[in-house]
């Protein structure tokens, strides 16, 4: 396939910029937590799921989505909603906790919900693939060409509404698009030790619908087979099923000890790292020099740091504020 | 029971039908799923007449999985749609219900905001007719715990269809409660309230305001559902005894109308709840706290209340008889409630 | 394969006493609701799902089965217990709601458990399939040789648990053999409306274990697919699934008008009545003659009425037994 | 807080984990499965060891299945083991309440009493530490409400390992909620009673029967949990102010220790309740009708409910901290009552 240099490069660019969100939130969010780690001290309090290595699945989308586009993702969305394009600064503002987030402070960094781009991800392993499924209802009844994609890790490929969602997108014919993050674990729990069979593609035959595995961090082979199956869920011919073996770099969660991955795992794991190979790729193909990559490389720092700054400057909501928007109108009282 | 002018008459389950076809008429991003919803009508009827008159597109037989088509419904109602969802029977929540509590209800609130999810989630409750411990449960006190979802529960036709509009066209999750007793079903016992007038042109009844069954002075009882008949039956039995029993139907436990309860109580000094749902950590016990909360001064004596027991809905007869609350039990707490307070 | 005489017959009888139950159930079930249907009166009330033509399915395993072996049923768990052996007075007892009943009337036919032989069912669709991979579990655990068998229909095929059992059940290797009995028909919903592939035994693949399709709704194919599963569970190689096409001859449960079924669908379902159809091939095949057949009724009709009879003049349980076995020890009051 | 002669002193969850081992070693039917239990030893640590002691054919990592893994808990429960299954955030049972509420806790009555169901199922509870809508929830109301199933909170270490051995030894399905503020995890704030002294013998701690916490005279406080401490720290400020404050910490849900908080209303005759669960629909209103109907005429004042309100458990501290039921919500509450009351 003839991939337009600039989807390489924009690939890239959003791989660093998501990279460097990652690292940002990581550092502040351990800043004022150790050495003592206690999880609700600090700017960023609470758990913390991030998915440096993951950038690959996210980023091979972009070009191939549209306006309106809806996506779900898991408790580790930071990268997935950079790659949509959801608006940073307010996703940071969330993060922090403060009245200018997405939420309002309400939902914090697994409850990230947008409407332009219309992005939602969720704390519940599964929960999101059924949504994705009603999104896609919603398309299908208006006379849209618009897709739905659903992230979700190779452990949610094991909870039942995995089952249910893939069988009603089939059986309905939905624009859904299903992409199993394979980071090879869920928290401490092996592939191996929670899945009958090697490759959740193969799970696809179960509903009649394509499944397709990619099996290395690869954004370029993301990048083909994601435009291949939003194109055709776009035609109307349905859904797909993408597994794409990826890497989670760090921990589970921010003060995982990761014990539980042997030395020789991580390391090799990191000498793999997607971002620096894909770096060397498009500067071994010519298509970047290093001066390009340092000026991307700036221009996206300089992007995440604008965010946290807005992030860390804006306020913090109201106590009373915690009553609103359980409806539409305030009806609850202390 | 609010009064109406029309004469026409219907059964609780063609009023709720009607009020999904009146607002599937007037707007197009209306729309129905659930099992045996379609060619079947529902089985209880709730969407009877939908399918030949909108068609599959818009009526939408389900396999067999609520996580995903309630899930599903979810994801529609965000992206524009106003889905109406079927569970068909309370009891089934278990399979589902995180989609509609983590997810359904809590949305709107994790958005802070800025995304609706209105969906309407309709489920037939209620046992009495030996469907034995996984077909006839209550479940509201369930419901109603958890915050982001309104439920309402009609007791009679009108307000069946005023709180099935009310519903469609509230932009908040709202979970509808249809009890089986009160549907006027063909194939279960009745009560005569279970067909009514209704007027034929739309109309809201507001969710989060009870209404007065029955005016009284004495005691107040507090309930919802069946429930609500089986306490205007005991109300009628009272009377004969000289009590006069002022009979509130609850219809909505989210919002609860905290002020009516309280006001009816401040008037007759008693107040009995009957509860078809188990009798613990439930609504019983809320609407106790909420009389105490507000009219404790006004109280000639304890609140009592009249429930199902905390155990499985047993199958056999008598046992299910025995155990669910029944006018017998309401007259008799009732009578000695007042025997004792004076 | 050599089928030995006895097993056919064994079979056949079965299925005889099946139909009688669910023939003499029905009567009774209607007989105090008619004309004007009232779903709780008469003497055996609340819903009431029959098994006819469907025998097939529960035959098959009969000659295979060991003391201690589980099985789980469904809604409609009559052909199943029979088949298993479960005591045929406690039975009619429980669906009469008397005190003498398998669960003292607490449960009625929706919920029928039975110690010896080692049986359970369920009212909610696919409940009962995790409670099968428990009961191997713990078969494993204490090296016993015996297997569970999880009974569900072809809708249940599409709830959450169907996905989540098979998988835990081949990833630990445990002795469950998973039976669709495939009907065509969830209520009102036929497989096309409600399932994305044709065969529900194709989804096997999705976990790595053998799917076999019955696709007739034949005892003997069903004997020959349920030996062999039942003897590779037994042996320690894991779990199957077996997918058997069968027929609801009556409506979804006693009452139903079955409209949504087409006259067409009905009268080429009843030409196909498997019982009719299997007598025809003893005789054919010489196993059995007329008077053989005319005398495996009468014990039949004669144990079916037997275990209805002691239903009739069994007591009900007193009111207040409603409190008794919430807990091990009663502590609930009204 | 029950007293001990030992002086070794336990964290809450290495009492859970302790208590665990002991009856694992005691009985070869006793297994534990779970998500991230084995290697990880439990996210918060209540399985911690177990996988060295007793191999992964005992300690059980599953996948994310909770429908699968706790219906098998049951199947194996019927079967004649003892299982203990833990659903990792009490947040998640609504993907496989159905197995919990529906079949675990309704088998033994199906069946008349001839099936026993001795599953535990272990799971964390409790916000505070910002975790958000889905995973900060006690939802004990909820589980409480539902019958055929035992509920116990343990709420220090001594009453953490007792509760655990006698939970695995009873023959019902025992759902052990552990708040994730009272385990003295290295990660978390916790309060100088997270850590006390456990005895390193077996031994058992009644279900069903509260536990005095601090004797006092001018009111009861009545809760469970985390908010057992809140409560503890609320009646020592109020010390201060000449208030004397009865703590109950009631330990179990299900069943639940009216006689206890009856006789304690009794003697203060002023109740408060502090409810960490959502305010309405749960163990606040339970509790305080079961005061009204033990101690009716005891009472100086209304029952008082201090709890989270029925909203979302929100993510940012300042919010959240407010929403949550603290130490001084606690105190103006109690001071407010006697005031009022005399
Ligand atoms: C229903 C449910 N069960 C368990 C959890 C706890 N949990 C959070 S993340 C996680 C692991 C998820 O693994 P995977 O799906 O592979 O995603 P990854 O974390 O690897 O991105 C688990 C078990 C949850 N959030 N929801
Ligand atoms: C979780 C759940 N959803 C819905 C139902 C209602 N229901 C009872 S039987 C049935 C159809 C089951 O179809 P199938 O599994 O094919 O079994 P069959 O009735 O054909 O034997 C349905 C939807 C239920 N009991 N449980
Ligand atoms: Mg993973
Ligand atoms: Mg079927």
């Amino acid at each position: 396939m003839d991939i337009p240099t600039d989807h390489l490069v924009d690939m890239y660019q959003t791989m660093v910029k998501i990279r460097r969100f990652e690292e940002r939130i990581r550092e502040i969010y351990l800043a004022d937590k150790l050495p003592a780690f206690d999880i609700a001290a600090g700017l960023i309090p609470g758990e913390m799921h991030l998915a440096a290595g993951q950038e690959p699945v996210a980023v091979g989308m972009r070009p191939h989505l549209k306006v309106g586009d809806a996506i779900t993702a898991t408790h580790r969305p930071h990268h997935v909603a950079i790659a949509q394009g959801v608006d940073m600064k307010k996703m940071a503002a969330e993060i922090f906790g403060r009245d200018t987030g997405l939420g309002r402070g309400k939902g914090g960094h697994m409850h990230l919900f947008s409407v332009e781009p219309n992005f939602g991800c969720s704390g519940i392993i599964g929960e999101g693939m059924p949504v994705a499924v009603g999104a896609a209802m919603a398309f299908k009844n208006k006379g849209t060409d618009n897709v739905a994609l659903s992230f979700f890790g190779e452990g949610a490929a094991n909870q039942g509404s995995f089952h249910e969602s893939l069988n009603l997108a089939a059986l309905w014919n939905l624009p859904v698009v299903f992409v199993c993050e394979d980071n090879a674990y869920a928290i401490s729990v092996p592939k191996t030790v929670s899945t009958a069979i090697a490759d959740n593609s193969d799970r696809a035959a179960a509903y009649g619908i394509p499944g397709v595995l990619v099996a290395n961090n690869d954004p370029v082979a993301v990048y083909e087979v994601m435009g291949e199956a939003i194109a055709r869920a776009r035609k109307g011919d349905g859904p797909s099923l993408i597994e794409i073996k990826t890497d989670r770099l760090w921990g589970h969660f921010e003060g995982d000890a990761d014990a539980y991955r042997t030395d020789e795992f991580k390391t090799e794991m990191l000498a793999r790292d997607p971002l620096s190979a894909y770096a060397k790729r498009l500067t071994e193909e010519g298509i970047l020099n290093e001066a390009d990559i340092a000026s991307l490389q700036q221009a996206a720092y300089d992007e995440v740091e604008e965010a946290i700054q807005f992030a860390q400057d804006s306020p913090y909501p109201e106590p009373e504020a915690a009553l609103d928007h359980v409806f539409a109108e305030r009806t609850v009282t202390l | 029971m609010t009064t109406t002018t029309s004469e026409r008459k219907l059964t609780t389950q063609k009023a709720i039908a009607e009020a999904i076809a009146t607002e599937m008429r007037a707007d197009e991003s209306v729309f129905v799923m659930g099992e045996d919803i379609g060619v079947y009508g529902g089985i209880f009827g709730a969407t009877e007449g939908l399918l030949d008159e909108f068609g599959a597109e818009r009526v939408i037989d389900t396999p067999i999985s609520e996580t995903g088509f309630i899930g599903a419904a979810i994801g529609a109602a965000i992206n524009g749609m106003r889905p109406i969802a079927e569970l068909m029977f309370v009891d089934f929540f278990g399979v589902c219900m995180d989609q509609i509590y983590n997810n359904m209800a809590k949305i709107h609130y994790f958005s802070g905001g800025n995304i609706e999810v209105p969906v309407v989630l309709t489920t037939a409750v209620g046992g009495g007719y030996s469907d034995a411990g996984q077909h006839s449960q209550t479940l509201w006190g369930t419901f109603a715990h958890m915050p982001g979802m309104k439920v309402v529960i009609p007791s009679n036709p009108y307000d069946a269809k005023g709180l099935m509009i009310a519903a469609i066209r509230d932009d908040n999750p709202v979970v509808y409660m249809f009890h089986k007793g009160v549907l006027g079903l063909g194939w279960m016992t009745n009560n005569p309230r279970a067909t009514g007038a209704v007027p034929e042109e739309p109309y809201e009844v507001p969710i989060g305001k009870l209404s007065v069954a029955r005016e009284g002075t004495d005691l107040s009882i507090a309930t919802v559902g069946l429930s609500v008949h089986r306490a205007l039956d005991a109300a009628e039995a009272l009377d004969e005894k000289g009590i006069s029993a002022e009979v509130l139907d609850l219809r909505s436990l989210v919002p609860l109308d905290r002020e009516g309860i309280v006001t009816s109580v401040q008037k007759t000094g008693r107040l009995l709840v009957v509860d078809e749902d188990y009798h613990s950590f439930g609504m019983s016990g809320e609407v106790v706290a909420t009389a105490i909360e507000g009219a404790f001064d006004y109280l000639d004596a304890p609140p009592v209340r009249v429930t199902t027991p905390d155990i499985p809905i047993p199958y056999s007869r008598p046992l299910e008889q025995w155990a669910l609350p029944s006018v017998d039990r309401i007259v008799a707490a009732a009578s000695t409630m007042l025997v004792e307070s004076g």
